[in-house]
């Protein structure tokens, strides 16, 4: 099908020279069939955070692309992620999204596999097999990277991929650095779950969009859930890093911190709209963690490519489940510490701001799934989408500290990135040529 | 409460099509869009509640629903209940323009245990939407719902929702159970 | 016709009851196919309607269904549909032959007017058809029917059909509601 | 059995609520899956039954369902109930771990025939399943219970399911109906 | 696939030779894809009539092929059809099926289009976009030519097509003109809508067909909902135009029509099948519209690719779902000034005839699904199809007026005509070729 | 897509050397499109046993592959298997899943099929058509080749296909011998029907699957609902014939047959595993029939593709519907002089042991579509599967009666030998190139 040579032609989806995209990444079936191959298998994934895994025996369910992973913790207390098919005729070994196990038991033959995927008992194997079957080798699929950067756990699929902090790089890490900062975080009971008719990308690019707030949570600011100045402000800040990274959002002055900072002594003076987020910032040790920039950001961190860290205590991966079907699946962590009033109002607003029945989040599904429907149509198809918001009236900043970032209004930086960076992905045929020939983070005018 | 069972068939009787008469037209009113008619009928105090619930081996299920406390799809007071409502009178509820077409079916309307001043039902439901030219949803499950009498008429002091599904295959929950 | 809130709790049950006992047979006699004898349930000025439902946007709410006398998908009276049942004793009915396999649930049984002649009844329906190997239709919504009594026995004067589906997601509608 | 339309609008109804009662408290057993509770109030000589459906032009409708003695996809005494019961507590009921949530809704209860001893009824039931993260079947039909009084309590004597599907559209039925 | 192979070479799906078809056309997905671009997206199709959008605002929503389209009157009091999707991210301007508005505002971003789809306000254009984005170069694709014949409203999404009178030719206007000669239209309020799992063509080659009224509608004829000679007449006539159009259907002689004039002035005489229809073109100002030969035919139009117009008050578009799946929209037109007698039982017959519960087409749906999925079958896809009634054995009648027809009996002209056109728009590659290689309409023997 | 390109090449999926198979094979659309050219629409299909056929007239639906068939007796008696599919338009002739008719008379325009498929009756043959169509050309699609084997009716579409006798070759004779043993038999009322979300090839292939009895039948044998020893006893012998016809299960030594015969006989002894089985060879004409191995043999034949034969009174047919949907169809056949009690208890047992509800193949169906869904994951997929048990540890034995066998334990000889013949199909472009590539029996060791 056209399908076919579209996806396997190089022509660019993303012109960086217009900020314009072609809507087909969004609808063509054969695109997203080598997305599972080219990003998913490649990249390193979310797959849950180490305190959803207390003991040995533990596991959380999740998936690398459309391929389901089990992450379980082992007798020594290593963190496995395995693809949850039997080596024999393919079966689930796990059916359950959580829980504990001493093993992994196939149920269709029963061979059985330990914590860490090794195959250690076959029925039959002396008297069917006559002990001609090399156990070593028909392990479970087995994530060939897993690693945790402050007790989140990453995998990837693909051996020559780099390590997870190389891959994070500064922008990954300091993403991450901003909700770790909160504490010593532990995952609160409940992961919310649930299913959108949109192609992937668009619930990722909605996570530096500040611009459409105003309109698609307007009802929600208009009964004053929200206030408007905290939830769209107009100072933004896009820190944007390597193989697609980027944190996108409010930013602050090093003054206005300090202003906050004075204020929150002396109680005098008037509130301000950062003060929410400012109060995050007090502790030096935090602003040792994040840097001097980094201090000043309340942006929201992508982990490329589809892990969303917000500004306070929850993360939101975007499953893939086919070119028009995306899951979201909420996690909401917390200090281990957190006084019981405080927690008790994080996880209020935690349950009623993002998830199905969010006041805000109820709006958002519409118009991804309808942008989804606007990149089928035969002719509709043909018309280009607008990302240049912004584009070519910015400069990336440098700093002493190496944190370089762009300081603006609202802006699309963050979206253009990660379809720049997810051409690169798509056109690479290997982590080497991915590693060769990928962007640089930008500088100068962006 | 005292037991249910104590009552004769006639209370008992009774008391259920009392429930269910309240049931019916509360649902009444939610697929009628008459939401602050509805929001009227519940207690000051009311917790509406839909805990989140996993697929668990048999051997965990007593973790198959989170606790209250924890993560949920609402948790909800009096208050919360008024802002989702007041949401949908001051437009850009998009989610709900054009709003969803619901039916609030309710059935198997058992009551559990009940006195002078409350009843305790259980039921269960069938929230059906369709949304634009041909968007269905269905959210099956087992309500728990506390009805309590002030001055002479009941009103729904709690309502506990147990979904049959785990991961909700709608793009949202725009709409009251 | 007077409130029917006027009437004791007892009362009212009673007469929901009956209301229900006839919904429910009668709805028997659709599904075991017994259709003259259901229609010898309607009264000789029935007036069986289904409006066109559309999909507006909130401040067009109004004009959502159409108004009797426009278009409509059924507005039959009892010679009508005579013709529809008869359509299926004669032969060449080929989408009803295999028959379809239809189930008429009634529930949310609510009487919001009644006097000693007539009852008027809001209920929530589901019909369910099966057809062939693996055919399914369901279409779900609200009816408003319309009872009376004809020497001493319930009948049918009127159904008002209002469903929730705009596009009829079916190749056609060959069964009664 | 004498007629039950010999008895008054009151006692019908009085019967009726009984009967929906046990019905209700009956379909909950079920889907909490309190199995061996849900066995206890089977007699000892229950017959449980569905007969396999079959797609047949109108003129071949009479033999539509198997008869008894013929194939069928349940044909069960309370041995065998027990069977499925037990099986489902020994371990390695794959299809049953994690365990499927069902929902047992009936409705349109109407009584066909009754009297001191024995109580006849008919239904339409949607048993609802849904499994893992997303598998949904839904059984719609008829059902006849045959409710028998064993001192004092209410039994189900007989329960033969007339399943509105012909191809079973599920990968199993490792559910009681 | 084979499916690809099959639809990109010039293997005749239709041997004009012989009459027969090649199953797969109603069932490849590929060329189901093809006809999307070369049929749908470049011919002219019916949206509306005029009188659905009485004020400036008013719209209705549509669809071209899957393409979904808004024809609105704007201020000026011109229709503008514009497609459904939002210049930025795709999403729709517009989710109702008709009613009014101000100006199309979508619900993501807040990006205002005017009715004629002008992109007029972008919030944040100056803060956010620095006055850097062309609104004139942004505005919601529209289609490439919108026009009226008598007040049915038709679009074409291909610039090169040509005007919509010459795309009509005699034919389509002749057609059009048949049900204009009521009097002055307007659209019944309420258009019924139901969904059948039919490929398209199947719905639109049974509007010619008079073949399967006796069985397919044995059940209606039985009952005497309808009278059998006036259903299924023996005496039939066809015209076919460029393009693809055609007329097919009950035909009288100038003396039958006579013969009703002076029967219906005197009251004396048997009443004949035709009267219902001869009373139709019993005035002079008809029969001139019309001319000597269209005054004689009562067949049905069909407005290639997809508009069937009924004998009576009403039209129906066969909206194409996917190659599986088809919508029939059924639009009722009555003369404004009918009197309400007549209206009442115009409507009451329009309720009753057609639509899912109509009494005759309650059992279309079933053959045409049925006749889907024979054309599935991997080895009954194999065998052709009949098309071949009464091929070879009739005449194409010139006339002084220009109305060339076919004067015969029940036949299948119009489904051959209607299939060697579709063939022709098939293999084009552009309009330019099509006008170039289409048939000219039939003469002599066929 | 690459779909393409994996089912055209000639990549080896099943690599005989190894045992080990490519999970592609139960995922990829385009091998399940080739499989219906290539296996079903060539291979000798089950239809009916003839006692589903009493009269003339009577009929019972069926497909072959994804072709949907009418098996129908006609007034000659012969057993007609026609194509569903009129030739005028493709609709259904018939929609009924079984019954008795006079003709098939299509619902569409009423053209009339005789029993043997032969187009009898068009209506206006003579108005419309003026004779010009040959009746004789436009019957319905007919299987090319129908024959039955004792009782049990086979067709092909393939009119190049050996005759029946040869394609069952020995084994396949054997594996209907073996239920065809138990005495003149008829069809119970009632075929049982249900959809699983499985490649059909994993339902085929645990027919031979001894393994996993103890485990995914775990519930079942530990309720005592079925002995162990009889369930899964290590004893096995397996026939394997060409073209993928197979026999694989318990078997017994002569030693113990005549133990059997002593022990019936005198009364005297312990029960053993397999008396149930060894009860039905007692008598010598069924000894005679089956043969001196066939006689030990208690395993489950398969006729090649999708026919399973169990021990005692059911066959299962496994119906593709779709790379990712098999429904399996269950007949139940008795001997006709069945003594009532007997009849009872065997009705009893076949209700309760398999079907949907069985006590047995409830827990089937969850292994096998998880295991499809293992065949599916972008990377997953890339997973070998392992058929390798006692490979190369097994030795074909020869008898002076032809009849070759394995006697070993359990095992999944006859899984590879499916695969490889699987593998000979899809790669033979024709009968001719199968009849000429495809291997012999194996000899030696396996
Ligand atoms: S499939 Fe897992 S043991 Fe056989
Ligand atoms: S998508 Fe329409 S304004 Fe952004
Ligand atoms: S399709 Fe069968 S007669 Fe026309
Ligand atoms: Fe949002
Ligand atoms: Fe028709
Ligand atoms: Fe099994």
């Amino acid at each position: 099908m056209a399908a076919t040579m579209i996806a396997t032609d190089r022509i660019p989806w993303y012109d960086a020279d217009s900020g314009v995209l072609d809507r087909r990444i969004f609808s063509d079936p054969e695109i997203y069939r080598q997305e599972l191959q080219r990003i998913f298998a490649r990249a390193w994934n979310f797959v849950c955070h180490e305190s959803q895994l207390p003991q040995s025996g533990s596991f959380f369910m999740n998936y690398i692309g459309e391929d389901q992973v089990i992450a379980v913790r082992d007798r020594t207390g290593a963190i496995n992620v395995l693809l949850n098919s039997c080596s024999h005729r393919g079966n689930s070994v796990c059916r359950a999204e959580q829980g504990r196990t001493n093993s992994f038991l196939c149920s269709y033959h029963g061979w059985n596999y330990d914590l860490d995927g090794r195959l250690v008992a076959i029925p039959g194997q002396e008297a069917f097999y006559r002990n001609d079957v090399d156990k070593a080798k028909w392990g479970l699929g087995k994530a060939a990277q897993v690693a945790s950067y402050r007790g989140f756990v990453f995998a990837t699929l693909d051996p020559t991929a780099p390590p997870l902090e190389d891959y994070l790089g500064w922008v990954g890490r300091l993403g991450i650095d901003m909700i770790a900062s909160n504490g010593d975080l532990e995952v609160v009971d409940g992961v919310q779950k649930n299913r959108l008719k949109c192609n992937w990308k668009l619930a990722v690019d909605n996570l530096y969009d500040w611009y459409h707030v105003k309109i698609s949570h307007g009802s929600a600011l208009r009964i004053g859930y929200a206030p408007e100045e905290a939830m769209a402000p107009l100072s933004q800040m896009v820190i944007l890093g390597e193989y697609g990274h980027g944190i996108g959002g409010p930013g602050v002055t090093q003054a206005e911190l300090d202003e906050y900072a004075t204020r929150s002594k002396s109680g005098v003076g008037e509130p301000k709209w950062y003060d929410m987020m400012a109060a995050r910032r007090l502790d030096p040790r935090v602003q040792q963690m994040l840097g001097p920039v980094g201090a000043r950001s309340f942006g929201h961190p992508n982990i490329f490519p589809n892990l969303w860290i917000t500004q306070f205590n929850q993360i939101c991966l975007r499953v893939p489940r086919g070119p028009y079907e995306t899951e979201l699946w909420w996690f909401t962590l917390m200090p281990k510490d957190l006084p019981e009033d405080q927690r008790r109002f994080a996880i209020y607003m935690a349950n009623h701001t993002f998830g199905p029945a969010g006041l805000l989040e109820q709006d958002d599904g519409e118009n991804w799934s309808h942008s989804t429907r606007g990149a089928k149509g035969a002719v509709t198809q043909r018309l280009p989408l607008n990302y240049a918001m912004g584009r070519g009236h910015d400069r990336v900043q440098a700093d002493p500290s190496g944190q370089s970032r762009i300081e603006t209004v609202v802006n699309e930086h963050g979206q253009r990135w990660t379809y720049r960076s997810w051409q690169e992905w798509m056109q690479a045929d290997s982590w080497q040529e991915l590693m060769a020939h990928h962007s640089p983070a930008p500088s100068g005018v962006v | 409460m005292s037991a249910f069972e104590s009552l004769d068939l006639q209370q008992r009787m009774l008391l259920t099509f009392e429930a269910e008469e309240f049931l019916y037209r509360e649902a009444g009113l939610l697929d009628e869009r008459r939401l602050d008619e509805w929001l009227a009928l519940c207690t000051d105090d009311i917790h509406y509640w839909m805990p989140i619930r996993r697929t668990m081996n048999v051997k965990d299920l007593d973790s198959e629903f989170t606790k209250p406390g924890a993560m949920a799809y609402f948790d909800d007071d009096k208050r919360t209940l008024g802002l989702r409502i007041q949401r949908l009178a001051v437009g850009r509820a998009w989610a709900e323009d054009p709003p969803s077409r619901t039916r609030h079916t309710v059935s198997n309307v058992r009551i559990l245990r009940a006195d002078a001043n409350e009843i305790l039902v259980a039921l269960n439901f069938h929230l059906y939407r369709t949304r634009l030219d041909s968007e269905e949803d269905s959210w099956i499950g087992r309500r728990e719902d506390l009805l309590r009498r002030e001055n002479g008429a009941l009103k729904l002091a709690r309502r506990h929702i147990y979904l049959d599904q785990t991961v909700i295959l709608s793009q949202n929950m725009s709409n009251l159970f």
